[in-house]
């Protein structure tokens, strides 16, 4: 039995040493993620105290890019109007994969206090781009933040990246069955 | 030249006092609070996440009415006074009102505290709490009422059916009080009409 | 380094290809969502055009819909780096229209909380300010200043950002006990860091050189575009609401208006308007320490009022200094419970309206700078 | 003197020798751009009054590594409107410049990659091959970031280039030689002889101290310049240009330009430390004196210089485009004519 034959043994459908290798490569893209230094509106301002010196947002190993290309998540912190939408999709395809969103304060997340009158906003962020996380709060405290970037990680941490076909397969397989 | 000098001067020292300052904060004491770990303290009256005691709740929606974002959700059915289960609310007085839905949207919620300065019980109030962060919005969506569905549709039903039972007896005492008018109507047509007729017959 | 006086160009001998250049609405110093279309000739700017809108969230629309407590939250979110100042004039507006008289230590809160506010506000600005001419330790340092003043805000409200604090007739709630202690540690603390910012920022060579003689505002221009705040101050204009019109209890204390004097190059420019922040700061300081020694300790904080407020009908203008400049609130009440119309003349919306005029003829680099020193908030401009 | 490289004495066959002795300077590289990430990250956030990376492994040392493991999976993007041969290439040849400086740098007695006699000659031949990558990457982007940003950056890597070979080539005339290591022999014993303070010979060499001050200094400046540091990154100056030339840049090829830039820091440091720092020399004269001392005193120094650097970014606001050339050639050029001009006459009158 060499190592190559425990490739194709079952642990979590793809044997110990992808396991292990996916394991590293999501401890990667965990533990360093890089976001685009993007504000909006009030969240933006506590965003910038999150990274300041009190909570210092660069412990868990994020540094702020200015050109979406680098970055690998992006907050949408405060509140997209109609007219910032569509530059918020250009932004969130320009930026390479894998990446992802959080989505920070009430006004992102659907609207906010401008849900029921606001005919300028878009009621969540969350219907042009795909939205990861949701932290609530209008603006969150900073540490609030920082639970949102521990639940991304946390995500990360858990994502398949070789086990996904595999994954599918059994997703679809159990959708046919039902 | 001279003033070439100074400026090639100042532009050296200026970097050099800069260099210094910086070179003190390298060594001063961090202030960093690590979050996960070790805790900012957050002051009792903080507005964080909301939190609604459904036993203090006597449904009276003034929080909904002054929520200027609409995120509070109330629904209320009447307490039935032959309600074999009479509750009270925690401050002593008789329950009037039942709240199967008491529903806030956090993901809507502007966190500006006026929900909570206007209701007469105290049993809505900002928490401390605010890693409630999740993966999907619906999540934001919290239920507060401790009504079981089965416990709402059986009041549902009492109220039904003793609204039934209280249009009936109104029905019932309409037609009485319409009886009663009729055969006062009569009786005063009655008393009335011989007058008319002898006022016609002038 | 560079030389006192700019070099001036004849931009008609020199002729070359402009370049339009799209700056915004994501860029890393545009304060938020301006969206600026620059006209570059290599890197001098010849032409600038703002556009706005990114943030225009209806606030005046939402006030018609609202009642007049329920407006409160959203003027927070108009100018949401200072709550506190925003909410002043809105409220002494409903009650000067209902002719209510709130309590002396009401009065003392609100003076040493906006100033308060307006320290961290000036704060903001300085360090933006010196991010966008490239150092990044002083911002760090302003914040963390900033964060004791929000502890503050955050004891004697419960939010750290959106206050809601100052109520019609009233505060919400009674400050907590060590209040003033705190504050005159902050105060402290405050000229504390001045001190050392100066040292290793305003008076550094590099950013003297960057932002002296750059974005010259002449004072008749500052007065001609209705300019007001830091940015006419810059320009040497001695002018502020709390000391030419003093409402609320501005006239009990005594301070100074600082104006820029050119002391490193001409009145008016980038660095005038900045250590006029930098002075201004200061001044709050020495207010906020007499309105501690003046405030009494005993009183109520909230003015009895009926279940819903209903000024008579009528309309009031009531403005007062916000850290940006004059903010201002027209309302016309219906004699309901909703405004008929509220209307905000918006302190950053008027201030950049200068900015095309200021900016042309320098580099790129300076443009940035000089936006960076108009400091405006694009949820002010927009509303 | 006869180079004596230790790797020919190990390996007998010199095609395999060759082979080591070039891929031990990018396993060094490698390593040491790795501490320099974490130097940055750490340095800066102590100066803020922050920790800086602390959750990647205990404090935050793992840190880089899983940059780099992150970097790795990203997607490789061009853009549809770039010059793709170009764009791709840039990064590389950006590297390849830092890179080619290693072969010269004579980290110990016993190791010198490639001892040629003209190291100071070809070091500032081949630093100058980076403008060439930044130049092809800012225009081959089809960005107008980045085509302002590669085009402030070949005027400024031109301009301060002319100061900073000035410095160093008085440190050629102390020496009367332009090899690397000749230079190193010749400040050897003690702190005394350095080239700081004018090399060996007697006490009248006190006149060039003044001089040579300057001129390290002078070194310093144009050095920060040429690998696009604060305060003169204005190339990639953030606040202004986005990322400037790297603005389209993503994963693996962004890495590249990170990478150089981290060491050409080196190369610099590297280069200073040789001509005025005294190179491999122990401070002590013949105390903690060896080959394996030279290597530790070699690279402290080196780094020394590097941390300075990260120092001065952290501490400083960024020039603007004229002022930097207003630096460049109004100050920067005629102190370092006047104090080479003053070293040349006292070597003369020696």
């Amino acid at each position: 039995m060499g190592l190559l034959n425990k490739l194709n043994q079952p642990y979590e459908a793809g044997g110990i040493i992808l396991g292990t290798f996916e394991d590293i490569l999501n401890w990667g893209r965990a533990r360093s993620d890089w976001y685009l230094h993007f504000g909006l509106a009030c969240c933006a301002i506590e965003f910038m105290a999150m990274n300041a010196s009190h909570f210092d947002f660069m412990r868990f190993g994020t540094i702020p890019r200015a050109t979406p290309r680098q970055a690998d998540f992006i907050m949408i912190t405060g509140t997209v109007t109609l007219k910032m939408a569509e530059r918020i999709k250009k932004l969130w395809e320009q930026m390479a994969e894998p990446k992802y969103c959080i989505s920070v304060g009430s006004c992102a997340n659907c609207g906010g206090p401008y849900w029921e009158h606001g005919y300028h906003v878009l009621k969540g962020v969350d219907r042009i781009i795909p939205v990861h996380v949701y932290v609530p709060g209008c603006p969150p405290r900073p540490e609030a933040f920082q639970d949102g970037m521990i639940k991304l990680q946390k995500m990360i941490k858990e994502e398949a990246i070789f086990r996904k076909r595999k994954k599918l397969e059994e997703e679809t397989k159990i959708e046919l069955s039902a | 030249m001279l003033e070439y000098i100074k400026n090639v001067w100042l532009g050296f020292w200026t970097v050099i006092v800069g260099m210094k300052i910086t070179f003190t904060h390298l060594f001063e004491k961090k202030v960093t609070v690590q979050y996960p770990d070790d805790r900012y303290p957050i002051p009792p009256n903080a507005r964080n996440k909301l939190h609604l005691e459904p036993t203090l709740c006597n449904g009276c929606t003034s929080c909904a009415r002054i929520c200027p974002v609409n995120c509070i959700k109330v629904e209320t059915l009447r307490v039935v006074p032959d309600d074999p289960e009479q509750p009270m609310i925690a401050d002593g007085t008789k329950r009037k009102l039942w709240v199967p839905v008491y529903d806030i949207d956090f993901a809507k919620c502007c966190f500006c505290g006026l929900c909570t300065t206007v209701c007469p019980t105290f049993a809505i109030k900002h928490t401390v709490e605010f890693e409630y962060s999740t993966y999907s919005r619906d999540d934001l969506y919290v239920r507060f009422s401790d009504m079981s569905p089965e416990k709402v549709a059986e009041k549902k039903k009492m109220l039904e059916e003793f609204q039934a039972k209280e249009k009936a007896a109104k029905a019932e005492a309409a037609r009485k009080a319409a009886e009663e008018k009729s055969k006062a109507e009569a009786q005063a047509k009655a008393e009335s009409s011989p007058v008319t007729e002898s006022k016609e017959s002038n | 380094m560079g030389e006192k006086k700019r070099i001036e160009l004849d931009y008609s001998k020199i002729e070359s290809d402009r370049m339009r250049l799209n700056v915004g609405p994501q860029h890393p110093s545009t304060h938020g969502v301006l969206r600026l279309e620059v006209e570059l000739d290599g890197e001098i700017v010849t032409e600038v055009v703002p556009h706005i809108g990114y943030l225009h969230r209806c606030f005046e629309k939402h006030a018609e819909k609202m009642t007049y407590p329920q407006v409160i939250p959203y003027i927070d979110r108009m100018d949401y780096v200072t709550s506190m100042n925003n909410e002043l004039p809105y409220v002494m507006a409903i009650e000067k229209m209902l002719g209510i008289e709130v309590p002396e230590k009401v009065q003392y809160i609100r003076v040493i909380m906006c100033e308060l506010n307006r320290i961290a506000s000036h704060q903001i600005a300085v360090a933006t300010f010196g991010l966008d001419a490239g150092a990044f330790t002083p911002f760090l340092y302003f914040f963390r200043d900033r964060e004791y003043i929000l502890a503050i805000f955050e004891k004697a409200s419960g939010a750290r950002l959106l206050f809601n604090y100052f109520w019609i007739g009233g505060l919400a709630a009674d400050v907590h006990p060590t209040f003033k202690e705190d504050v005159l540690a902050i105060v402290k603390q405050v000229r504390k860091t001045n001190k050392e910012i100066e040292d290793l920022l305003i008076y550094n060579k590099i950013f003297i050189e960057r932002t002296a003689n750059v974005g010259i505002l002449p004072p008749d221009v500052a007065i001609n575009y209705a300019c007001s705040g830091p940015v006419l101050r810059g320009s040497g204009v001695k002018f502020d609401l709390r000391k030419n019109e003093p409402y609320s209890i501005y006239d009990r204390f005594d301070f100074d208006i600082p104006v820029g004097m050119g002391e490193v190059g001409t009145v008016g420019d980038c660095w005038d308007r900045n250590i006029v922040r930098m002075r201004e700061m200061e001044q709050s300081c020495r207010i906020i320490e007499q309105a501690i020694e003046q405030m009494p300790n005993e009183g109520d904080v909230q003015e009895k009022l009926p279940k819903k407020i209903k000024p008579p009908k009528g309309d009031i203008y009531m403005r007062a200094e916000n850290p940006k400049g004059d903010l201002g609130f027209y309302i016309v009440s219906n004699g309901t419970d909703k405004p008929e119309r509220v209307k905000a003349r918006g302190t950053s919306f008027v201030n950049l309206s200068v900015l095309p005029e200021i900016s042309k003829g320098y580099m790129f680099a300076d443009l940035i700078l000089i936006l960076g020193s108009i400091d405006i908030v694009l949820g002010e401009v927009d509303r | 003197m006869e180079t004596t490289n230790f790797v020919y004495n190990l390996i007998p066959n010199e095609t395999i020798a060759i082979i080591v002795i070039s891929v031990i300077p990018l396993i060094f590289l490698i390593v040491y751009a790795l501490l320099a990430i974490l130097g940055e990250l750490k340095i800066s956030a102590w100066i803020q009054e922050r920790l800086g990376p602390m959750r990647t492994g205990p404090w935050g040392i793992l840190q880089p590594i899983a940059e780099v493991v992150k970097l790795i999976q990203k997607e490789d993007l061009t853009p549809d409107s770039a010059n793709k041969p170009l764009f791709n290439l840039a990064p590389y040849i950006i590297f390849m410049g830092a890179y080619a400086s290693f072969a010269v740098i004579p980290f110990s007695r016993y190791f010198v990659p490639s001892g040629i006699n003209i190291g100071l000659f070809y070091i500032f031949a081949v630093g100058s091959i980076a403008v060439i990558g930044i130049v092809m990457g800012g225009w081959a982007s089809n960005n107008k970031y980045s085509l302002l940003g590669a085009m402030r950056s070949v005027a400024q890597i031109i301009s301060y280039e002319i100061p900073g070979a000035m410095a160093i080539l008085s440190v050629a005339v102390l020496a009367s030689s332009l090899d690397l290591e000749k230079i190193n022999i010749a400040q050897e014993g003690g702190i005394w002889n350095w080239f700081i303070f004018g090399g060996q010979g007697s006490w009248s060499k006190i006149w060039v101290f003044p001089f040579t001050l300057v001129l390290s200094l002078i070194y310093l400046v144009a050095s920060l310049a040429e690998t696009n540091r604060t305060p003169f990154d204005i190339p990639e100056g953030e606040s202004e240009l986005v990322a400037g030339y790297h603005t389209e840049y993503s994963g693996m090829k962004f890495a590249m330009f990170f990478f150089a830039e981290y060491a050409n820091m080196f190369v610099v440091a590297a280069v200073l430390t040789i001509t005025f720092f005294g190179g491999w020399n122990s401070p002590f004269g013949n105390f903690m004196q060896g080959p394996g001392w030279d290597v530790f005193w070699f690279i402290s120094k080196a780094f020394f210089f590097v941390i300075l650097q990260i120092w001065l970014r952290w501490t400083l606001p960024r020039l603007r485009v004229d002022q930097l050339m207003y630096v460049g050639w109004k100050v920067l050029l005629p102190f370092s004519f006047i104090c080479f001009l003053f070293i040349s006459l006292f070597k003369m009158i020696n």
